[in-house]
């Protein structure tokens, strides 16, 4: 019994390590740098963490159910450049919906490789990671696009003196949690992600889950596409490049499992928030901007560290120790 | 929406002994080599100088790093693992090891160590970095995936940040002759880098079939539990595996940097699909337990043409990224029906 | 121009760019096109998305191709020897197109912009203004990409013209973009925040023009000239967008390289190599600067403004 | 016209038969306990019954409509449910959740919010129903495995199901836990819901089934009123055969020189105070029921999991490091009861099966280099040695072969390292009787040869027939130990019945 205790102390302390993180981070820089602390930075940090948080919800969605979206990057470049070549001429919102449309319907496609032809969600993505950059750089003529008016006032307007980026990642969050935590469907990704025989013994459709997890995921790298576009105001072809990379980091930092079934889209806004932050006390205490990715990669490192020695505790707690261990990932 | 799962394909079918031709195709483990005389005969009335010498001596030129690094993904791809960081280290080796030996600043400016030096301290690097990859990987247990992205970022970083201690610009340049030439000299047409690309392909062959190493590899990746309960030191492996890895990125480093004569940092930055695209074409598994050297030379012999004949069509560089991409995409669902079809 | 250039008869010129990431480049690009079919060349066209090996390989296979001659925008001015040397071999001439190679034994020629000397001038009307506002400046630069000469030039440049007058012009704040927008956009953003009175301000690109307008207006800061909360403002390249900014009077002075100039200077260079002659490694652009005072009278030269009358009719 | 009606259902797996022709009725609020060898087809019909396996031949009604479920989904929907073995769980989810994972109620049908309050208030009566004392808002992952059991049954009450299944549900159940599940078996019997029991605990199947159906070799070889069937004709008829023709003799009896040497073993949890000792030429089998600690204690002396306490000595030496090779180097083997997982490389060829505890002794020290040719002749030999009939063993895949074949390949590859004690973990789990018999063949000559036998099986009369002694295990501590002379089944079964105290971890 004592055991199991201490086990559960050390494991709470490695769930809640990126917290602490974040707590060190923050005290750190306010005293470096008076400016860190005011309400505008704030913002500031929350508006600039904007579009990696929307991509971080997607990615929660695809990861919880135990797979890897690798092209989110490429379907929020692709997503824009349809919209900056040929949609400027519909009206705004219209075009602003086609856009999510284009990115359910990538999404879609990586669902149909992953359930239909069974493709490993990896290898998968990172094709059609290839393909979408490919097809986008034809559409821009792999040309840099400034993006009409209309998007850049979009850019600018603000309501009740909050960003509309800000609404915009508040209303997916809302909506995302509600979807996970108040829908059948919700629950049933978390059940996949745990244990995807059980799911299909217990009579969950597992593919049906999965399909519709890239889906989401595909819809919401259109949609932080829409934000990281409206602030930028243009679309070079580097646009969007690698960002998956920082959507699976911050939904790792927000303590969300590799393995599946664990975590939750809190902690992703959690860890967006986090590594937004870290970038923006740099530039503010003014360090030597190459250190950036370092210090961003370092702490990734260990949320990814404190994440599997959590996973081999519980793996200890739940299951008769007289196992060998399977391997993860 | 419940259709999506109905007519799913059954796996776990039984084998039947006499299948179809596509499916006896499909299942042959030269596959590629059928694909590649097909698309080189399929391209010659289009593109008639793919038939050239030149041709031929560029594919072959740049096949070579290629082929370094992709074998050593493929060792990982063995253990069922995989990769990300080789760019990384591609990187991080370039910058490290040109810092040592350039004629600007360089430590052993002039001297006749410089080169050993520099070829030296990038194969650390490598091992390094692969030996810190394998430590979480194999002791703690850290999801490859993860844990390769989170070094990819940063030494990525590290080596950007390095190049600006030591060089005004973002590249290191003036390397000792007798360092390029490894990377871009010839003898009779016959690039230096052919010999290092052979003496690592026949290493990691024999490595792989003939040493009880290599064949604990193969084990581990088929199944990581029977090789324990078999006596494999599955840790060990695991960790040796990654350090391999590593010291073939840092040798694809030591010819890319040759061959462009600078140590920089956004060197092979995105060969990423390449490098494991290559050995999926070549018919090695993401499942582990599956792999050949010459299935590798073979996915990249493939790859390069694809690459070679777009570039003499004059197919711009989207084309060529989404050809690729759809090409590897190819690759991966054969090897999900292969499996289907073999029942697994 | 010669006669003997129509002489010539046709002729198949590669253009090897490392991307089209910016107005200027694509622009650069469609002159070239212009330029060459003008003379009935023939173009063959490969971007290597900033990578040095991709565009090494594209060089020996244009070369594989029989070109007669290349024009390259490169990424990295040492990577980018290995592949002037293959040309040297293959003897196809090769011209670098706006920005220079390291040095080296290798024989190719490059027509580049003045950096330095264009950005000082901009800058200095800039200066010029202030010191007649009798204010004191808070002052940020936008840095390009620091493996690339052309950013470099600019840097320097600014600063040429900005040290003599520190005790009016304080610089405190340098963000490096790499060009690129994102991170040009967070950088500004944060360099705002950190120092909220920053009214003086140059970006080593006009592609940036617009993340600028982005960051400032919610800030209250994006006004045109003689409003009193107009912020500084110079810029470099001379495209649409930058002819837009000035006309509007946002953008107070933007250094121009003449596009127009530089494209078939590329040819006719390769040309003249072709026959054998030996050019200055450098061929310099002179290029201007076109502010508030002389915008009317200039524009005509500036090639941003031919694209903008396109685009607005 | 029964409830439900299973008529000469036949199913076969790789081309071998695991049914032929079953068939069986059940009434509702009737209880059918169902028994059999392991390997008899008791699983694999209730898989079929519950719309895990569709069977080859024969048909089903309920109710007099003919049923034929194409998943478990069908199974579900016509009121059958399935407890397995191992439990079907989310750990990651509450009680509540994991009862209606399958669809949540809403509020109103066009509200597509999950109606926490009513299946708060229905969970807290299936709670009730099953005695579990717990919020319905618990994570499942704080649940005892007991508990857990419980859960399961509410899962299958939750559906109103008219059929459950339970199979072999006590297994990893405390006494006081049995108890309670047998009074809500009852329970739910007096409801009028149709129960099928599957138990190797005969006692617990005579005290609570009304009909008894026995399976041998995938047929129904009996079956009645409970009353006609004392647990001794309940075990010769799942034995069936005479014991003689089965199980071979031995040419040469047991020496006296000891080889494995076991000194209280103990890990909390597990096992405690372990102790035994084989010699040459002897056989000692571990009797008991699942988690009495039979595999756990094998796995214990191979070094796959820690102990606390006590020493492993072959031939006098202890073993050096807790480690599996540790382990091989002493001169131990060990097959394992889960074939598929731990024993083959099941997409690799026989021969790199054969090859992967061997690499070692035949290659160069140092380097590692193999010495192919020696390996191939030893793998050839050791494959003719156990009868293996496949065509190549370099080409074929363990997984195409049938299960006897596959226990075949593990028993060759620890046999090509001439081991000195071979622990043997339900050797003939899921294997046809032909097979069977070669396997023990293949035990007596191992065991002529000199080496000292650790053998566990679930299927006591396999024990009687191939033990020198036998040690029966319950609750992870040794209960009796049975001298050939005085093997007796029901005393064995007995023994391995008691439950003495346990703490529940």
């Amino acid at each position: 019994m004592k055991e199991n205790n201490f086990r559960w102390v050390l494991h709470a302390v490695l769930r809640y390590l990126p917290l602490i993180l974040f707590a060190i981070i923050v005290a750190s820089f306010s005293l470096m740098s008076s400016r860190f602390l005011d309400l505008r930075n704030m913002v500031n940090i929350v508006i600039q963490s904007a579009h990696i948080g929307i991509l971080g919800i997607g990615m929660t969605f695809v990861l919880l159910t135990a797979g890897i979206d690798l092209s989110v990057g490429a379907i929020m470049y692709l997503a824009c450049a349809v919209f900056a070549v040929y949609l400027v001429a519909l009206p705004i919102w219209l075009a602003l919906l086609a856009v999510c449309a284009i990115g359910a319907v990538f999404g879609a496609v990586n669902g149909f490789l992953i359930t239909r032809l069974n493709v490993a969600s990896f290898i998968a993505t990172l094709s059609t990671l290839f393909i979408g950059r490919g097809i986008a750089l034809f559409v821009t003529g792999t040309q840099l696009i400034t993006l009409p008016k209309p998007v850049l006032e979009l850019g600018r307007t603000t309501i009740f003196g909050l960003s509309w980026t800000v609404w915009a990642f508040g209303l997916t969050l809302a909506v995302s949690l509600y979807v996970l935590s108040q829908t059948t469907f919700g629950r049933q990704v978390y059940a996949v992600g745990a244990d995807p025989d059980a799911a299909s013994k217990a009579g969950i459709d597992v593919k049906r889950i999965l399909f519709f997890a890239f889906v989401i995921c595909g819809f919401l790298a259109a949609v932080s596409s829409l934000v990281s576009a409206s602030q930028v105001g243009s679309i070079s072809p580097n646009f969007g490049i690698q960002k998956e990379f920082a959507a699976i980091a911050a939904a790792v930092l927000g303590g969300t499992s590799l393995f599946g079934g664990r975590g939750g889209v809190l902690g992703t806004v959690f860890g967006a928030i986090l590594i937004q932050t870290v970038q923006n006390g740099l530039v503010i205490i003014n360090a030597d901007p190459y250190i950036y990715p370092v210090v961003v990669a370092s702490i990734i490192f260990l949320a990814v560290m404190a994440d599997s020695l959590r996973t081999n505790f519980l793996e200890r707690i739940d299951q008769r120790p007289i196992r060998v261990e399977g391997q993860g990932s | 929406m419940t259709n999506l799962t109905e007519k799913l394909p059954s796996a776990g079918a039984v084998p039947s002994v006499q299948r179809p031709l596509w499916q006896r195709l499909l299942l042959s483990e030269y596959l590629v080599v059928l694909l590649c005389i097909v698309y080189f005969v399929a391209m010659l009335p289009i593109v008639p100088q793919i038939a050239s010498l030149q041709t031929f001596q560029n594919i072959l030129s740049d096949m070579l790093q290629l082929i370094v690094v992709a074998l050593g993904q493929t060792v990982i791809l063995i253990i069922a693992g995989v990769d990300l960081s080789m760019t990384a280290i591609i990187a991080m080796a370039s910058v490290v090891g040109a810092s040592v030996m350039t004629g600007t600043g360089g430590p052993l400016v002039g001297s006749p160590l410089a080169t050993p030096a520099g070829i030296l301290a990038m194969l650390g690097v490598g091992a390094a970095i692969g030996w810190f990859n394998g430590l979480c990987v194999a002791r703690l247990r850290m999801p490859p995936f993860m844990v390769t992205l989170a070094t990819t970022m940063f030494f990525s970083g590290v080596a950007i940040w390095y190049v600006t201690l030591k060089s005004t610009t973002t590249s290191i340049a003036n390397l000792p002759r007798s360092f390029v030439v490894i990377g871009q000299g010839k003898i009779y047409g016959i690039p230096h880098s052919l010999w290092v690309a052979i003496a690592v392909g026949v290493a990691i062959h024999l490595i792989l079939t003939r040493t009880v190493f290599g064949r604990q590899l193969f084990a581990i990746g088929n199944n990581r539990v029977t090789s324990e309960v078999s006596g494999v030191p599955v840790a060990r492996r695991v960790h040796m595996a990654f350090v391999i890895s590593g010291l073939c990125a840092a040798i694809g480093s030591i010819l890319y940097t040759g061959r462009l004569e600078t140590g920089s940092p956004i060197i092979g930055a995105n060969i990423l699909l390449d490098i494991i695209g290559a050995a999926v074409i070549g018919g090695t598994s993401l499942a582990g337990g599956k792999g050949k050297v010459i299935w590798t030379v073979m996915g990249v012999l493939f790859l390069v043409l694809l690459d070679q004949s777009l570039k003499l069509m004059g197919l711009t560089l989207f084309m060529v990224f989404a050809i690729k991409g759809a090409v590897i995409l190819a690759a991966a669902i054969a090897d999900a029906a292969r499996t289907r079809l073999s029942g697994r | 121009m010669p006669i003997w250039v129509r002489a010539e008869g046709t002729k198949t010129i590669a253009v090897l760019f490392d991307g089209l990431t910016s107005e200027f480049l694509v622009a650069g690009m469609d002159a070239m096109q212009a330029d060459l079919d003008s003379r009935g060349f023939k173009m063959l066209q490969a971007i290597s998305n900033r990578d040095d090996n991709v565009q090494f390989e594209q060089v020996k296979s244009m070369i594989a191709n029989k070109v007669d001659g290349i024009v390259i925008f490169h990424t990295d001015s040492n990577a980018v020897i290995p592949a002037i040397r293959a040309a040297n071999e293959a003897n196809v001439p090769m011209v670098h197109f706006n920005r220079p190679p390291a040095e080296s034994d290798a024989y190719s020629v490059a027509v580049v912009a003045d950096n330095r000397g264009i950005t000082k001038t901009t800058v200095q009307y800039m200066v010029d203004k202030a010191r007649a506002s009798g204010r004191k400046y808070k002052a940020a630069i936008l840095i390009g990409d620091l493996g690339d000469v052309n950013a470099i030039g600019r840097r320097d440049g600014f600063f040429d013209a900005v040290d003599p007058a520190s005790d009016i012009i304080e610089v405190v704040a340098r963000i490096p973009t790499e060009w690129n927008a994102d991170k040009a956009f967070s950088g500004l953003t944060n360099a705002l925040q950190a120092n909220p009175d920053i009214d003086f301000l140059f970006a080593s690109s006009d592609f940036m023009i617009p993340l600028i307008e982005q960051v400032l207006t919610p800030l209250d800061k994006w006004h045109p000239a003689g409003d009193p909360k107009h912020v500084m403002f110079g810029s470099f390249d001379g495209d649409s967008g930058a002819y837009a900014a000035l006309e509007s009077k946002h953008l107070d002075a933007d250094g121009v390289q003449d596009l127009f100039f530089e494209a078939k200077a590329s040819v006719d260079l390769i040309l003249e190599m072709a026959n054998g002659e030996k050019p200055a490694k450098i061929f310099p652009d002179p290029g201007f600067a076109i502010t508030q005072d002389n915008l009317m009278t200039e524009r005509d030269r500036m090639w941003g403004y031919s694209q903008w009358k396109k685009k607005n009719g | 016209m029964a409830y439900l009606q299973v008529e000469n259902i036949s199913k076969s797996f790789f081309g071998v038969p695991v049914l032929h022709g079953v068939g069986f009725t059940l009434e509702r609020g009737e209880i059918l306990g169902l028994i059999g060898e392991n390997g008899s087809g008791k699983s694999t019909s209730m898989n079929i019954l519950g719309g895990v396996h569709q069977p080859d031949a024969g048909q089903m009604t309920i109710a007099g409509e003919t049923y034929a479920p194409a998943s478990s989904r069908d199974a579900l929907e016509r009121g059958i449910s399935f407890i397995h073995q191992e439990l079907n769980l989310f750990p990651n989810l509450s009680i509540e959740e994991n009862l209606f994972i399958r669809g949540f109620p809403r509020p109103r049908p066009w509200l597509p919010v999950i109606d926490r309050k009513r299946i708060r208030r229905r969970t807290e009566q299936l709670l009730d129903m099953i005695e579990l004392k717990v919020p319905p808002s618990t994570l499942v992952s704080r649940l005892s495995q007991g508990e857990r059991q419980l859960v399961e049954i509410a899962k299958a009450l939750s559906t109103d199901a008219k059929i459950i299944i339970f199979d072999e549900p006590t297994t990893s159940l405390t006494r006081r836990e049995i108890d309670r599940l047998f009074n809500i078996i009852a329970r739910l019997k007096a409801q009028g819901i149709g129960i099928i029991y599957i138990s190797h605990i005969l006692g617990d199947v005579e005290r609570l089934a009304d009909r008894v159906a026995v399976l041998r070799d995938g047929m129904l070889i009996g079956a009645g009123p409970i009353g006609e069937f004392s647990v001794d004709r309940m075990i010769s008829m799942m034995v069936g055969r005479s014991i003689s023709q089965l199980f071979p003799e031995r040419s040469r009896a047991r020496t006296s020189e000891v080889v494995l040497e076991v000194m209280g073993l103990t890990q909390p949890g597990m096992i405690r105070d372990v102790s035994f000792t084989i010699s040459r030429g002897e056989v000692l089998g571990l009797s008991g029921l699942l988690g009495a600690g039979r595999s756990e204690t094998a796995r214990i002396i191979f070094g796959l999991a820690p102990y606390r306490s006590g020493s492993v000595k072959v031939l006098g030496k202890p073993l050096q490091a807790n480690h599996p090779r540790a382990a091989m180097e002493a001169g131990i083997a060990f097959l394992t009861e889960d074939r598929r997982g731990e024993g083959l490389m099941m997409n690799a060829p026989i021969y790199d099966n054969l090859a992967l505890p061997n690499l070692d002794t035949h290659a160069r020290p140092q380097t590692g280099w193999i010495d192919r040719t020696t390996l191939a002749l030893r793998a050839e030999e050791l494959s003719r040695r156990v009868r293996l009939n496949a065509a190549d063993i370099a080409s074929v895949l363990a997984r195409n072969l049938s299960g006897g074949n596959q226990q075949k390949v593990v028993l060759a590859k620890w046999l090509m390292r001439r081991p000195d004690v071979f622990i043997l973990d339900e050797p003939t789990r899921g294997v046809d009787v032909g097979a069977k018999a070669e396997i023990y063949k293949i035990i007596n000559t191992l065991v002529e040869d000199g080496c000292a036998v650790l053998m566990i099986s679930s299927e006591t009369e396999e024990l009687i027939g191939m033990c020198d002694r036998i040690l029966a295990m319950s609750n992870g501590e040794v209960r009796a130990t049975f001298e050939r002379e005085d093997f007796d089944q029901e005393r064995i079964l007995e023994a391995a019945m008691q439950n003495g105290r346990r703490e529940v971890a």
